[in-house]
Parts: C-alpha cells; structure tokens; sequence
C-alpha cells in the first residue's frame, strides 16, 4: 500500500519533469584524419544538464534518407554532467542531420542539423535553397 | 541484435515500400520519377496526425495512404497518357512541387508549450509517437516487416490472379489490353493511385523512426533510388524490389565495406545491370525458372 | 572464278529463334539474281544482315573474296554493297538532293555532284522535285530516290528488298525498267521479290527461301519447270 | 517600381543566358538521340571541379581554365555516352535515363571524395563593377554568356544545314535505319553530337562558375535541372526554342523570386514544367531538332 503511494507520488512528481524539453548541443572538431570528428554533446531537459543517459550518436544524409547513414556510436559521458563525447566518422563534408538516441532517465531521440567543414560543425541556419545568391 | 542492425534491417524495410511502389508502377507500364513526392505526402500527412492531433499511428497510417492515394490520382490523371520520357518528367515535376509545398507549409500547434508541425525548410521535429507510446527499436522493426511481409504477400496474390495479368498485360501491350475490353485509363489511375499509397505508408512509418523530417529528404535522390531498386532487383517478382534495397543498403552500406565509395559502386552496379540485365536479376525468365525448380 | 558474293551456311537468330538456319548462296559478277519465299521466310533478314544492319550468328558472307561477315553497316557500304531497303526508307524531312547527297556519305571524291547530275538524267523527276522534302514524294518517286541513293554509293552490288511493294502496276513496270536498265550498265543486283511474273522477265538465276533455308536454285527455265513451285508462286501471283 | 521590373528582367536575362546555354546542349542530345542525359549537370561539374583543381594548384589564368573546363566535361561525357547510351541505343530511353542518374551519383561522390569542401572559390571572368545604365545595371559576363548562347545557336545552326557532318547528324535525327544503309556510321555521329554537347556544356560550365566565382557540388543537379526545364519551354528538341526557352526560364524566375520569393520561384518553374507535358504533349513532341 505504501509502495503504492509512494510509486503515485513519484509518478506525479515525474509529470513535469517528462513534459519537459530535452534538447541537445553539439560541438564538433575534425581530428588529423579525414571526416572523423571529436565531439562534445550536451543534452538538458528543461535547461538543466541531463546525466546518467545512454547516447548513441548516428548520422543521416538529408537529402539521401535511410540509404547514407553512418554506424552509431555510444557517446561515453564527459567530465562535467549532461555532457557526453563522441567519435563520428562521416563520409564526406556537408550538412548531416546528427541523430541522438537517448535512454535512460529518458527515452526519446534528437535530431540536430549541423554543417559539418573542415575545422568542426556549425548548426545550419536554412535560408535560401539555393547556394547561389 | 544491436541498434545498428536493428537500424539498418528497419531502413531496408523502410525504403522497400517506396521500392515496392515503383515497381507497381514499371510493370504497368510507366517509370516514375516521382514516387518521393508521395512518400513525402505520406510523411507529412502522418506526422501531423500523430505529433499535432494526437491520432495513434495506426489510423494515421490510414490517413497517410488515403492522402498518399489522392495525391497520386490528382498527379496522375493528367500524366498517365503521357509515353516513357514525357511521363518520366512530368512525374519528377510533379514531385519536385510537393516537395517545394513542403517547403512553403508553415503549420504548427503549441503542444506542452513547444510549437510543434512543419516548419518549412526548418523542417518538422518532434514527430514522437514511437517514444511516447514506448515502442521500442525492435517492437517497431517487427511492425515496419510484418507490414512489408503483408504487402508483399498482397503482391505475390495479386500477380497469380486475373488483376495482375491485366497488370502486366497493360505494361506489355496497352492496345492489347485495350481490345480485350481493359479500361487502360481507369485501371492506370487505380494503378497509381495504389502505388502512391503504398509509397505513402512508407513515408509514414519513416516519419515515425526518424521522429523528424524535411522537404529535403524527399527530393529526386530517394525517387530515382527506388526506381534503381525495382529494376537491378528484377520485374520478374515482388521480391525483386527488396532484393534490390538488400543489395544497395544491406551488403553495400551495411556492410561497410565500399565506406566513402558506396554511391560510385552502386552507381556503377545500376549502369551495368541495366546493360546486361535490363530486367533485373529477378526477371521474368529467372523468376519462372525458380517457380519451376520450386514446384 | 568465284562469285560476286558468296554467303555460306549463314545463320541469323532473334534471340533463341533462328530466322535464318545456315543459308548459302551465290550472287555472280553482272547478274540479276532474284530471292523468292513466302512472307515469314526470312528474306528481308537475310538483305538486313548482308548490309550488316543484323549481326549473324555463324558462316560467312564475302564479297568479292573478301570475308565482310560481322562488319558494321557503313563499312560494308563502303566496300561495295548497297541494300535498297523494304518500304523505301527515305530520309523524309531532308530534300530530294540531301537524300542523295547523304547515300554519298562514305565518298571523297570529286565526282559526287557529277553523279548527282547522271542520276538526274536518269531519274527526271527526282530532278523536278530536288528542293522539296522525301515525305512528300509519291511512292513510286520514294522508291526511284531509295534506288538513286543507293546508286550514290557506287556499289559494286545493289540489294533490293521488295522494290515492288505496295505500287502501282504501271510504276512496278517504271521500277522493272530501271533495274534492267542498271543491269545493262553493269550493276550487279540481288532481289528479293514476291512478283514473281516481273522477276521472271528479268533475272538469270532464281533462289527460293522456305522457313530458313534455301530450298531451290536454278535458272528462270528450270524454276517455271517445277510444278510445285509454279502452283505456289506464278500460279497465284498478282501481275 | 518600374525600375525593378526593369532590373528584374535584366537579372532574368542575365541568369537565363547560363539557362539557354545549358538547354543548347541538353536540346542536342535530346533532339538527336531522344534521350534525356540527367548526368549532362552532373559532368559540366566535373569539368568545373577539374579547373578549380588546376586553379589551386597553379593558379593558372581562368582563360587557360576555360579548356581544362571543357576537357572534363567531354571527358565525363565520353563515359557517361559509352556507359549509358551507346548500350541503349535500341533499348529503352528509360533505361538511359536511370543509368544516366546512375553515374551522376558516381559523380557526385567521386568529386566529394577529392575536394570535400562544401564551396570552392573559382576565379572571375572579369574584375570590376557591373556595367550601369542609369540606376539599372547588368553584369558584364551576362552578355558574354548571351552572345556565346547566340554564337553556339547560330552555329549549331550552319553546322547542321550547311556541313557533311550536319547532314549525317539530320539523316540519323529523320531515319537512323537509313542513314546506316546509306553508309553512315551512326555510333560514331551520336557519339560526337554528345561530345559536342559535353562541350557545349562545359563552355556554359565555365562561364557559370566564372560568373558566380563558386563550385559547389550542386551545380551539377542545377545544371541538369535548369537546362531540362529550359529545354522544355522552348519546346524540345528545337535549337532556337532552347535558347529562347532559357531567356524566358530566367526572366520568369526573377520575377517570381522578387515578387513571391525563392521557393515560389521554383515552383512556378516546375508547375511550367508540368502544364507543359501535361496539356500540350503533341506540341511538345513534334518539334524537330532544327
């Protein structure tokens, strides 16, 4: 019975915290070999650092959906909480759309598009389609 | 099982429908190059349901091929009389404008406080379900497979009755057809209609494992994939189409063997094959060999 | 002395199914030689691979000794052999004389607008009609240029499919005249014909093609003498 | 107001001079084979990225790139011709047009793996300012890019009604049977015609880049894409039309983008593109290459 509560409780305490936003950061630096990138990946749930979660790290080709992926990666957690590091090994330059799937305190999936170039990766502002102009 | 092939077997499943679609279409007679345009549709259609309305996916699958299937009538219908190239390129015309529909769409909902739908070019995040009803990888694997295995075995029914007779009839010799008291328009209609919903319910369930997508992920890329996969797996069999998404995602990009090069081999493969097997691997003549060897 | 062309044991396939079954035959120096059978027999294959347009399987073909067998199209116009196809064939959006003027494609002489003029004589109305586009000559003066533009090539041997196909009787007498009137002047011919009373008038040795094969060869003599072909082909035939 | 809808037009001539260009070449094949070559894009790109090559190794003057330009697109464009289109030559354009993709992959890939940057710097054809006409200006290289689209036409032109080589290339366009009875040798013809438009190609290749004094690994989709659309608008397989095609393309989309933006642009393109097929297939369809 008291088990019971308490699960109650921590469900309804939980509530909030699962409505909450879990958002993810990226910065990237390319190593001395071709397309591998070291990255740092942040992840918050409602602005606050989110540890202890298991992050596997992927890769898609936006314009090329489901045939250029690259093999995930298990993200190992950094030194400070929420933060986690990864090797990615892309195939070429480009925008790639930076697959996060975490488990854990939470059990969800980020996408993050970034412009991977020759020193690390930028998130990709979108305007015109076009790169002329 | 790990994710990477879990994901990898959930891709190849994935993209078979829009194969599979494409080569409902070959073997009525028409190549398309714009069979993305509808998974695109079906993308969004799903998407919207599920992430913006709270429909379960199940039924925003339904709603997904319904508007997969109208999409492709209403492209259709001024298309279908067109011959080879012309239809060819007004498919892909066709295609390119949903596509740049996507992009002008500008359509969300706050959800929880966070603005969630089709942002345009920014795309359209948050497409939950999956997570949210806690399936997990393989739970989805399993539904992405056992509805292929359904849609294949609707196939491999249809081609051993009187509809796909009339099917390949109409791909063979339309004025054949014709004088045997086929409707070769009606039944090109229905033709791609079913293909755009088949393409459709694809794209649905890729929202759903990708939990985001843009208009760019539909582009002529993914089309003319799909069209390579139909003819290098074989016209001969349903199962053609799959061969063919095997060949390209499971042993050339899962394998990672041709890493960096994968699109140089394949390229290379397609152009090949279409010299030495216009047809496919699977064709007509290997297919009724293996029936034989089978019986 | 060996024949103008000779074809040995030639056999042509569409994929599995043999159109030809091991043909040979001899066409001599300065002859009409006509090629008679009935439709499906294999004829129009048998010009189609001569002229190289269809590659065969095995045997050979040789013009004037020379082994030609498998060589593509344009060499073999070049080396003497021009095939006047069935249905004329004209180039029907370029004018009379680029008709002709492409049948010359393969020379580099001098002596092409010369050869123009000869033909001119000897086809008035092609002349008449120089400037105006092929696709809106008559039938009989689209078979009069097919001709012309074959004899642009200078061959050593004309092959005509069916000349007569689907013309008048008094233009299918024209067409006769002309081919006499090549003869004389040292052109060797092969036709292939289904008006047998005409190919009788004019040609010294006689071939006939069933399903394949050559099933008769002699003289028009010896060819009006066998009762079964003479049910078959003169009997029924169309004047 | 006025002035815009003036400075638009000239920006849309300018942008559709490339446009026409790259219909001259599309329409060449298009006219003689019945093909559509959807790598004709994708190896001008190769033809620019072998001259950015050159460029950042030697520096060489963006004259002497104007060959090396050319040299890759025909280069590209032999393979592209052997691999996809001589095999097809009696088969299916269907089958050419998805091998034709195919190699624009290989393309694509290939010129990633050698310079995986995402834009590269490509030298300019002119420095300076844009020539001013009042308040309205027009760049200089827009009516390079005109006049060479002009010349190209109007040679192509003579080449085809007044040379042996036109008249071989007009015989295979009326009859291919025929001209091969007639002793021409029509591989070879189709194989230089493709040549010829690969050069054409890598000619408007050039002047893109030196205009835009950028590659990208997009040109070669954008090549492919604005010189079909382009080609279609002048009504297929006509020279003339090809150029006439890209000069409206390219005033049609700047007008488009200044009143309804970018994305209007294109779509308006493409619903041309489709209306055209859709309800005038016969008047597409008749036009001879001439």
């Amino acid at each position: 019975m008291a088990k019971a509560a308490l699960g109650l409780i921590l469900f309804f305490t939980a509530l909030p915290l699962l409505a909450q936003k879990v958002e993810g950061e990226l910065a990237c630096r390319l190593t001395k070999t071709d397309f591998i990138y070291d990255c740092m990946i942040r992840i918050s749930r409602g602005g606050l650092p989110l540890p202890g979660a298991a992050v596997t790290v992927g890769a898609d080709m936006p314009s090329m959906p489901m045939a250029h992926n690259v093999k995930p990666v298990k993200a190992t957690p950094g030194k400070t909480p929420g933060e986690y590091a990864a090797k990615l090994d892309l195939e070429m330059l480009g925008e790639w759309a930076v697959k996060l799937r975490l488990r854990g305190p939470v059990n969800d999936q980020l996408i993050l598009l970034y412009e991977f170039d020759e020193k690390g990766a930028q998130p990709v502002r979108r305007g015109d389609r076009l790169p002329r102009k | 099982m790990d994710d990477y092939t879990v994901s990898v077997l959930t891709n190849i499943g994935l993209i078979s429908f829009i194969a599979l679609s494409a080569y409902l279409l070959i073997i009525a007679g028409e190549m398309s190059f714009g069979q993305q345009g509808f998974f695109g549709v079906g993308a969004y259609t799903a998407g919207v349901a599920t992430a913006m309305y709270g429909v379960p996916l199940p039924i925003a699958a339904v709603m997904a091929m319904g508007a997969g299937a109208a999409a492709a009538f209403l492209v259709g219908l001024p298309t279908l009389r067109l011959r080879g190239l012309y239809f060819a390129m007004a498919t892909l015309a066709a295609a390119e404008m949903l596509r740049i529909v996507f992009e002008l769409i500008h359509f969300q909902r706050e959800i929880d406080g966070e603005p969630i739908g089709p942002d345009g070019t920014q795309g359209f995040r948050g497409i939950r379900w999956v997570f949210e009803n806690g399936v997990e990888p393989e739970g989805f694997l399993a539904m992405v497979w056992g509805l292929l295995f359904a849609v294949v075995a609707l196939f491999l029914f249809m081609e051993r009755s009187k509809l796909g007779a009339t099917l390949r009839m109409l791909g063979e010799d339309p004025e054949l057809a014709r004088m045997l008291g086929v409707h070769v328009e009606r039944f090109k209609l229905g033709v791609a209609a079913a293909a755009g919903a088949l393409a459709a319910l694809g794209g649905a369930l890729y929202a759903h494992h990708n939990t985001y997508i843009e208009p760019r992920n539909f582009d002529i890329m993914l089309g003319v994939h799909s069209l390579a996969y139909a003819l290098i797996g074989g016209l001969g069999t349903a199962f053609g189409p799959l061969l063919g998404v095997l060949i390209d995602i499971g042993a050339l990009e899962g394998s990672r063997v041709f890493h960096g090069y994968r699109m140089i081999v394949f390229g290379g493969l397609v152009a090949v094959l279409l010299i030495f097997r216009p047809r496919g691997l699977l064709d007509e003549r290997v297919v009724h060999w293996l029936k034989r060897r089978l019986a | 002395m060996s024949a103008l062309l000779e074809i040995r044991q030639l056999v042509t396939a569409y994929g599995k199914i043999e159109a030809l079954k091991g043909v040979t035959l001899d066409v001599e120096q300065g002859s009409i030689t006509c090629l008679l059978g009935p439709n499906g027999a294999g004829k129009t294959t048998l010009m189609m691979t001569v002229a190289g347009i269809l590659r065969p399987k095995s045997g050979s073909i040789r013009l004037a000794g020379e082994e030609i067998t498998g060589r593509p199209p344009h060499a073999i116009v070049a080396g003497g052999i021009a095939l006047v196809p069935e249905n004329r064939l004209v180039f029907p959006n370029m004018s009379v004389l680029e008709n002709l003027q492409a049948g010359a494609y393969q020379r580099r002489d001098r002596e092409i607008e010369a050869d123009i003029g000869k033909l001119f004589e000897r086809f008035p109305r092609l002349k008449e009609r120089s400037g105006q586009n092929a696709g809106t000559l008559s039938g009989g003066e689209q078979q009069m240029l097919a001709v012309a533009r074959a004899l642009m090539s200078r061959p050593k041997l004309l092959l005509m499919d069916e000349p007569s196909l689907g013309l008048a009787p008094l233009v299918v007498e024209e067409i006769f005249r002309i081919i006499v009137q090549l003869h004389q002047d040292g052109v060797s011919i092969f036709l292939v014909e289904q008006n047998a009373h005409m190919a009788l008038k004019v040609a010294q040795h006689f071939y006939l093609m069933e399903q394949g094969k050559v099933t008769f060869s002699g003289t028009p003599g010896a060819l009006a003498e066998d009762e079964v072909i003479r049910r078959a082909y003169l009997g029924s035939a169309k004047a | 107001m006025i002035f815009d809808l003036i400075q638009n037009t000239f920006d849309g001539l300018a942008m559709g001079a490339s446009y026409a260009l790259l219909a001259v070449g599309f329409t060449l094949v298009f006219g003689v084979l019945r093909r559509v070559n959807l790598s004709y894009g994708p190896a001008i790109m190769i033809g620019c990225y072998a001259a950015t090559w050159v460029s950042l190794s030697f520096h060489s003057n963006v004259f002497a790139l104007l060959g090396i330009t050319i040299l890759g697109s025909v280069l590209a464009g032999t393979y592209v011709e052997r691999l996809c289109f001589a095999p097809h030559r009696q088969g299916s354009a269907i089958a050419a047009m998805v091998a034709s993709f195919a190699l624009w992959m290989q393309f694509e890939e290939a010129v990633t793996l050698v310079m995986p940057k995402h834009l590269y710097d490509f030298p300019p054809m002119f420095d300076g300012d844009p020539l001013a006409f009042g308040p309205l200006s027009l760049r200089a290289e827009a009516l390079v890019m005109l006049s060479c689209a002009l010349a190209i036409c109007f040679a192509l032109h003579r080449m085809l009604y007044r040379s042996r080589f036109g008249l071989a290339v007009r015989a295979v366009i009326d009859a291919p049977l025929a001209a091969q009875l007639a002793g021409i040798n029509v591989p070879r013809v189709l194989l230089l015609v493709f040549l010829l438009a690969s050069g054409i190609g890598g000619l408007a290749g050039w002047l893109i880049a030196s205009t835009h004094t950028q590659v990208t690994p997009m040109l070669g989709m954008w090549s492919t894409l604005k010189g079909l659309l382009a080609m279609m608008i002048g009504g297929l397989g006509s020279l003339p039309g090809a150029v006439i095609g890209g000069l409206a393309l390219g005033v049609l989309e700047a007008h488009s983008q200044w009143f309804l933006g970018p994305q209007a642009r294109d779509l308006i393109a493409y619903l041309l593109m489709f209306v055209l097929l859709a309800w005038w297939p016969r008047w597409m369809t008749t036009q001879s290459a001439s």
